[in-house]
């Protein structure tokens, strides 16, 4: 175990910095999203959540995949895949970081998704505890546990000082070249952060969520929950836009779109919401007509679709983000709940 | 895909001197779509027209460009020719490098890059273009005229002659208008009524002409060759079928205080009336606002009298809805209200007349039975004054800035008459100046001077006031520089006459567009002078702006031709490049609705089948003989429903993207 | 820009009258209630102005003459405003302060008995400012 | 900056309405009347085809400068069309200059058939004023400049 | 407040069980305080989850395009603000105002949940509402706040308490109703150099994530299909891969509700990146009341929204170009 003085963070995001990008929450025009550091950035790390998940820097809401020119008679045919170089993103919450297992094994499973692939591959995690769960917060529901983070290095917060713990050869390697600025832990700042930890899961069992229960959901009553009444009820305030989507570290649906250049087309991926009407919008139309049907879609795969193709693993890691930004607050857990999904205590 | 072909045309050096057609056309074969260029002489030429239908009908291009001259110039030249062989003409666009590129530019390079560019936008659009047919409508072969006076009068009987039905609504219970108050016409000095009454009796009489007198429209939707209107039949309180216009009953009537309209409120007549001798239909009619039946429902005493038994105290107004092919604007004028002209007195003093109440005065139908006595004590006016541009050709809120063309003629005529009747009469006439623009006007003028003795005073009046029983003019004579004072008998203003007040309701009725001053707009100033902006819709006579007896004729007959061109068509064709709303994307909002010029849009509501899911929509609905092309409605419409066939989004973003690439 | 011409479009700026509008109709002279008095009317004011003849009205002491009681103005029907010109003009002869204008206490004995009293007061106000 | 204005050629996307603007430009040709040849003219039926949407889009692709010409207020062919256009573009220009956009690139004007010579003294005022303001870069799409692009 | 709910909610049941109206549109509890959902209430029972406070700040005008054209009659409460999105949609046919019955409640400002949070009230669990301040419970403690300073942007710029269209009205507390000062945001960003105007749009529209949130509550988005959504629009797009797409898609959304939009500001309620969105529709009202005359967008349900009308004295656009100043 390692650890940092907080004060001296700023030096430990230079020393990144200067090999390989780094990412980091940082406030933007008042909201904490990941950003690239730089000098004189506004780093936040005390906001919970971002505004948007860390998927974006292994998944970007719009990535160019290829391009056509065309000249005379003829059309030329360019890749816009590069590889990526080798980058680090800080602070990434245990649920986050349980989001990217979740898409690895929708992008890396066969066919292999090479755009992500190689960001994932040159990415290093830096995880980070959370001190103050809200009540938005439900990551203990699926076995996350936000006192202990996954990750390449997993960091905590406890009085003074930032500890780090290298978790994997990356975050050894990331580690090795920061050496200078992390000092080795005591015994004392064991306890102290052993201490938090407590504090945290103790906190996590005040949480309005806590008593959050799955054990209705995964693989099984499929077409019983499929045809259930309760989604006309449950969609009826939908209004189909996409904000639990896009701030949804596990949604991986994307759409592939062209940009005319007039002389030419750029193809490019965007991130695709299944709360549109135009999504897997096919020639002959639509296969989910209706907002309910599309309501449906979205919990039905991150709770039934996706855990019978996953080893029963779900797809939501319960970062309550959606359960924040629907404009009309409808939300995972209402929807949870409203299959019984709820420990009778 | 297209399969373009693009020509280049040389036009003489005009655009080969500046324009480097050679690059051009290689240029054009590297766009999209494009399967064949050339350059030509003169691509418009006979020998350049077979080229293009040769290689249309050789390579089986579906679309062409021509680079040339300004599609206003030879656009409807080219895209006949490719009809001719089998092309839809609206696969065909120019782009003008003459016009915007080889006459304003003298560098070759510059003008050689524009012109590739102008080209590239063109194929853009080409690529994008689709086949366009015009629609078609049936016409409805029967003609409206509303007003009837002798423009409304004489284009109905033109178009009746032409063997087409023509009704004319009138609101005044005569047919006739103002030619029918006149006394004699310049510059012939014939009698009006002599002219006006048979084309009246005419018109009555014609079996294709139906007359709606004392009626007014109320009502007109549709368009161009498929008009309904809806006609209010006012109540007459007389049984028309009955009446034999005999007159007993106006004569036993005892209500007589009424003003009489047709001699300009110079005496009065009976309650029931019929407006004059010659009234065509001669038929009498109630004014309720004056009969004693309808204000006590005592008396009774002309239903006692009628052996016809025609009078009907409980009728009621009717409405009538006809079908027409055209319609013709008739109203005519008025002339102004001279209360605000306070310099004249006209309101303070009886002997301060218009010019049209001198006509009811001089007239043998008039109140003094053709004696000309001046109003407030009848004796026999000896110095008459007579006052030009009251009201006209100025820019005070109470004038028109506009001159009303007729009062320098008719103010010559009055003068003579007076002369020739009675010649111990002094005639002064003030004027700024006489206009006499017209066949034998000028003649006819200077004998009002040289014959007649008529004094013409080059000057204005700045003050009429009354003076010991006579009227105390205070003018000036500009070319003597100095302020004149004459006690005058009488004065004769020439007021300015203006749009009957009708028009502007129905220029709003019939979606057409009116002036400042409220006269209906043409079409075009000089090239469609009789038509309005909206198809189907005619003018006829002073609604159109100020017009003598003979030019009204001419107008009424001009538009009747228009009309006759109309209606013997058993359809029209429309114009292709019209509105279009797309069922799926219409929302109902009723925006492009409110934004269209011509009442174009319809709402209706209409079972649709998006992707599967059936139900009832409010739904635009464009209607194609109507609309004009515009394109108000595609920018007014948020969904992006509505878009314009010819120029649709799409086309219109394919050419800025072929600019700016 | 020659002085007469500055002079000129001095006038049409102070007066915000536009001689250009008029019609030559004479309205202004008919309705003037002290024509006799002048030796320019309202309507060669007008006409000099626009003519470029200031110089003839400068020399003259119709602009003196006129009584402001906006006759003229009221009467024009193209909206000259031929009172608002000699007023200008007027001005123009005060400013140049050669002392060639009409003195206010000269105005009782120039005082016509028949002139109207709408003349007078309006005159007077004009004077003893 | 001042090297960079000489040689800068805008790219200027004039809409003109066919009855009048358009026959005013052809006058202009008639005439002789030079004008850069930076305007490149689009037809429309009518000042009021012109969707926002259009303008925007010509700076996306790299537009500099966009005018937009109609007939007279009251003269327009379609008797109303231009009283709207009037209204949007008024509401648009200001909006745009709200952003932040240099309200130099946009432009209305109405020109009549008749008014040849104001057709060309229009456009050389324009272009001129375009080319004192540079090239577009606060709306435009940099995926459309791929010069520009590398270049950052 | 809530003495409002429970009028509400009983007269909701009363006109269910008469047989007035078939169904209720309203608001219902959720988890925390404020995570209310739109809700239609059936019955009398399902109406035991009804609520009214301070959180119920979704406007329901945009349910009724839906639930109007369904049969039978619905009951809608709509705070003052809603109705005028309300009218707005009558105005341009989107609802079928036979169908819906409207009570028109009192509201006495919604709170802003992202600012309370701001001020402290992380880990929030429950929010007592006193009319005058907020007294938020949570995981760490309460926080006590003033109401007025928490509220939503909307409410700190109300248009005024009065309902312009309603059957009936449930107000408790009668409340003075002098519409707020709503441009002064506006003027700000005018008093800025464009440079300025430029960074700081910049800064905020860049952070759109194209979640489409501010168009889909957005009463005045009432399209079956948006431009942005139909890939026949030459302009359909859904994400912004370039700077250029963001003020597109913002530029046109603003336009295309412009003369129609009633600044009920839901757009910026919504939107997860907290961009100040109102402040561009309130540009357009600002210089349509001040062009074309003072107009507001569903005071009524009759007049002409400024860009389908005009005026043959309408300024010119050049107003804009020859404003002065820095280009």
């Amino acid at each position: 175990m390692l650890k940092i003085k907080k004060s001296d963070l700023n030096k430990l995001y230079a020393a990144i910095a200067e090999r390989q990008t780094l990412y980091i929450p940082c406030n933007v025009s008042g909201k904490v999203n990941y950003a690239v550091w730089g000098e004189g950035a506004d780093v936040d790390l005390s906001t919970l959540k971002t505004v948007r998940s860390a998927k974006e820097v292994f998944f970007p809401q719009c990535e160019d995949i290829v391009s056509f020119k065309k000249e005379g008679k003829n059309i030329s045919v360019k890749s816009d895949h590069k590889e990526s170089e080798d980058f680090v993103v800080f602070g990434v919450r245990a649920c986050d970081c349980r989001s990217f297992d979740i898409l690895d094994r929708v992008f890396l499973s066969d066919p292999v998704d090479t755009f992500y692939k190689t960001k994932r591959e040159h990415g290093t995690v830096i995880t980070l505890a959370c001190n103050r769960p809200e009540e938005s917060c439900f990551c203990f529901a699926f076995g996350i546990d936000n006192a202990e983070p996954e990750g390449d290095i997993a960091a905590y917060f406890a009085g003074d000082y930032l500890y780090w713990s290298p978790k994997t050869e990356k975050g050894l390697n990331l580690t090795k070249t920061l050496n200078s600025l992390l000092l080795t832990a005591t015994d004392k700042d064991n306890d102290a952060l052993e201490k938090e930890q407590n504090n945290i899961r103790q906190t996590n069992e005040r949480l309005p969520f806590y008593g959050l229960d799955l054990s209705v959901w995964g693989a099984d009553g499929l077409l019983e929950k499929f045809n259930s009444e309760k989604w006309k009820e449950l969609s009826e305030a939908c209004v189909g836009c996409g904000a639990c989507t896009f701030v949804c570290p596990t949604c991986q649906c994307y759409d592939v779109r062209d940009f005319d250049k007039g002389n030419g087309v750029q193809r490019y991926r965007c991130w695709d919401s299944c709360m549109y009407k135009d999504f897997t919008m096919m020639a002959h139309g639509t296969p989910r007509p209706t907002q309910m049907q599309r309501f449906r879609q979205r919990f039905m795969h991150k709770l039934v679709y996706y855990p019978s193709n996953n080893e029963g693993i779900f797809s939501c890691v319960g970062c309550g983000r959606c359960v924040e930004k629907c404009p009309i607050h409808m939300n995972i857990v209402k929807v949870i709940k409203a299959f019984g999904g709820e420990k009778n205590e | 895909m297209q399969k373009i072909g693009v020509f280049i045309c040389w036009c003489g050096s005009n655009i080969a001197a500046t324009v480097d057609v050679k690059k051009v056309a290689e240029a054009a074969l590297r766009e999209p779509g494009v399967v064949f260029s050339a350059d030509y002489q003169y691509m418009c030429s006979e020998s350049g027209q077979r080229l293009m239908k040769d290689t249309i009908k050789e390579k089986g291009l579906t679309g062409v460009v021509v680079c040339s001259c300004s599609p206003r110039m030879h656009e409807a030249t080219f895209r006949k020719a490719a009809e001719s062989c089998g092309l839809n003409p609206y696969m065909v666009e120019i782009a003008n490098i003459r016009e915007h590129c080889s006459w304003i530019h003298k560098d070759i390079e510059e003008a050689t890059e524009k012109a590739v560019i102008l080209m590239r936008a063109a194929v853009a659009k080409v690529n994008l273009n689709q086949s366009l047919t015009a629609g078609k409508s049936d016409v409805v072969k029967r003609a409206l005229v509303i007003g009837g006076g002798i423009a409304g009068i004489q284009t109905a009987l033109d178009i009746a002659e032409a063997g087409y039905e023509v009704d004319i609504v009138e609101k005044k219970p005569t047919i006739g208008g103002k030619m029918a108050e006149l006394d004699k016409t310049f510059p012939t000095l014939d009698c009006s009524a002599c002219i006006l009454t048979p084309k009246m009796v005419d018109a009555a009489a014609h079996e294709k002409i139906k007359i709606y007198a004392y009626s007014e429209v109320e009502k007109v939707s549709g368009f161009v060759g498929n008009f309904t209107a809806t006609i209010r039949k006012k109540a007459r309180y007389v049984n028309e079928n009955l009446c034999t216009g005999c007159g007993l009953c106006t004569e036993k009537c005892p209500s007589r205080k009424a003003p009489n309209e047709f001699n300009e409120g110079l005496n009065t007549r009976s309650a029931i009336y019929i407006p004059f001798a010659q009234a065509v239909p001669k038929l009498a009619v109630i004014d309720p606002a004056a009969c004693i039946h309808f204000k006590t429902g005592k008396c009774g005493l002309c239903e006692k009298t009628c052996d016809a038994k025609a009078i009907d105290y409980n009728q009621k107004d009717e409405l009538i809805e006809r079908r027409y092919g055209a319609i013709v604007v008739a109203t005519g004028f008025n002339v102004i209200k001279l209360d605000n002209f306070e310099e004249y007195g006209y309101a303070a003093n009886p002997d301060v007349i218009t010019s049209l109440e001198l006509e009811r005065l001089m007239n043998a139908a008039g109140p003094t039975g053709g004696t000309l006595l001046r109003p407030s004590d009848k004796t026999h006016p000896k110095k008459i004054v007579f006052v030009q541009c009251v009201g006209s050709r100025g820019q005070r809120p109470c004038d028109k800035p506009y001159c009303s063309k007729i009062c320098c003629m008719y103010t010559a005529k009055h003068s003579m008459l007076i002369r020739e009747k009675y010649p111990d009469t002094e005639v002064y006439v003030f004027y700024i100046d006489v206009r006499t623009p017209g066949k034998n006007f000028e003649e006819f003028y200077r004998r009002a001077v040289e014959q007649y003795g008529v004094h013409y005073i080059k000057g204005q009046v700045g003050k009429v006031a009354e003076n010991e029983g006579k009227l105390r003019v205070y003018g000036s004579d500009l070319l003597l520089n100095e302020q004149v004072v004459i006690d005058a008998d009488l004065v004769v203003l020439a007021a300015a006459i203006e749009p009957d007040e009708s028009a502007k309701k129905i220029a709003t009725m019939l979606t057409t567009s009116i002036d400042t001053n409220n006269f209906l707009t043409e079409a075009h100033p000089k090239l469609r002078p009789v038509e309005s902006a909206t198809a189907g819709i005619f003018l006829s006579g002073v609604c159109q702006g100020p017009k003598d007896i003979p030019e009204t004729v001419a107008q009424a007959s001009a538009a009747a031709v228009k009309v006759v061109g109309l209606l013997a068509k058993d359809q029209i064709t429309c114009n292709p490049c019209v509105a279009r709303s797309d069922e799926l994307l219409c929302n109902g909002c009723s925006a492009c609705e409110k934004v269209c010029p011509y009442g174009a849009i319809s709402y209706m509501d209409k079972e649709v089948n998006d992707h599967g899911k059936r139900e009832v929509r409010r739904l635009a609905y464009v209607n194609e003989a109507v609309c004009q092309g515009c394109g108000a409605c595609t920018v007014a419409c948020p969904s992006g429903a509505m878009d314009l066939k010819g120029f649709t989004n799409k086309q219109i973003m394919a050419e800025v993207d072929a600019i700016c690439r | 820009m020659t002085d007469l011409q500055k002079q000129i479009e001095n006038i049409k700026r102070i007066s915000g009258a536009n001689p250009e509008k008029c019609m030559r109709c004479g309205k202004c002279t008919a309705a003037c209630p002290n024509y006799s008095e002048m030796e320019y009317h309202p309507h060669q004011f007008v006409y000099f102005i626009e003519n470029g003849q200031l110089d003839r009205l400068l020399k003259s002491d119709s602009a003196f003459r006129c009584m402001t009681c906006f006759a003229c103005v009221e009467r024009c029907p193209r909206d000259v405003k031929p009172a608002k010109l000699i007023e200008a003009v007027r001005l123009t002869l005060i400013r140049r302060k050669d002392s060639n204008y009409l003195k206010p206490d000269e105005i009782p004995q120039k005082i016509d008995e028949d002139l109207p009293q709408q003349a007078i007061v309006s005159a007077f106000r004009k004077y003893t400012k | 900056m001042s090297v960079e204005n000489k040689e800068f050629k805008p790219t200027i996307v004039a809409f003109c309405c066919n009855w009048c603007s358009y026959a005013g430009a052809d006058l202009a040709g008639s005439g002789r009347m030079q004008y850069p040849a930076d305007v490149k003219i689009i037809r429309v039926p009518c000042s009021c085809r012109v969707n926002p949407m259009f303008i925007l889009r010509a700076f996306q692709r790299g537009a500099d400068g966009v005018i937009l010409c109609g007939c007279h207020p009251g003269d327009c062919h379609y008797s109303t069309g231009n009283y709207y256009t009037r209204r949007r573009m008024t509401m648009l220009f200001d909006f745009l200059d709200y952003l932040g956009i240099e309200r130099g690139r946009t432009r209305v004007e109405w020109v009549s058939a008749a008014e040849g010579a104001r057709f060309a003294s229009v456009m050389n005022d324009f272009v001129k004023k375009v080319r004192d303001l540079g090239p577009n870069r606060k709306i435009t799409d940099l995926r459309c400049k791929p010069v520009e692009k590398e270049g950052e | 407040m809530q003495k409002v709910a429970e009028i509400a909610q009983k007269r909701a049941i009363q006109l269910l069980n008469q047989g007035a109206v078939n169904r209720v549109l309203g608001w219902k509890k959720g988890e925390f305080p404020y995570d209310e959902t739109p809700a239609v209430f059936a019955s009398a029972d399902e109406l035991k989850d009804f609520v009214y406070d301070s959180f119920s700040s979704p406007n329901l005008s945009k349910y009724l395009i839906e639930e109007s054209r369904k049969e039978g009659k619905v009951l809608a409460f709509l705070k003052p603000c809603d109705t005028y999105s309300f009218n707005q949609l009558i105005k341009e046919h989107r609802v079928n105002r036979e169908n819906v019955y409207i009570i028109g409640i009192e509201c006495g400002g919604m709170i802003d949940v992202v600012t309370l949070k701001n001020r402290g009230a992380v880990g929030l669990t429950g929010a007592d509402d006193d009319g005058e301040n907020i007294t938020a419970h949570t995981l760490y403690g309460d926080v006590k706040v003033r109401k007025e300073e928490v509220l939503l942007e909307k409410c700190q710029a109300c248009k005024g308490k009065k309902h312009v269209i309603y059957d009936e009205l449930i107000i408790v507390n009668p409340q003075d109703e002098k519409p707020r000062d709503r441009f002064a945001g506006v003027e700000a960003i005018e008093a800025m150099t464009p440079q300025e105007r430029f960074d700081f749009w910049r800064a905020q529209l860049s952070k759109c994530i194209r979640c489409n949130a501010c168009r889909n509550i957005c009463p005045a988005c009432s399209c079956l299909q948006c431009v942005f959504d139909n890939p026949k629009s030459g302009v359909a797009s859904k994400a912004s891969p370039d700077t250029f797409e963001e003020q597109l898609y913002h530029i046109i959304r603003a336009f295309h509700v412009a003369g129609r939009c009633t600044d009920c500001g839901e757009c910026s309620r919504v939107c997860p990146q907290d961009i100040p969105l109102h402040l561009l529709n309130r540009k357009f009202i600002k210089d349509m009341s001040a062009f074309y005359g003072e107009y507001k967008a569903g005071e009524d349900s009759e007049t002409r929204p400024p860009l389908v009308d005009f005026s043959k004295d309408d300024v010119e656009p050049c107003i804009i170009s020859d404003k002065g100043g820095d280009r």
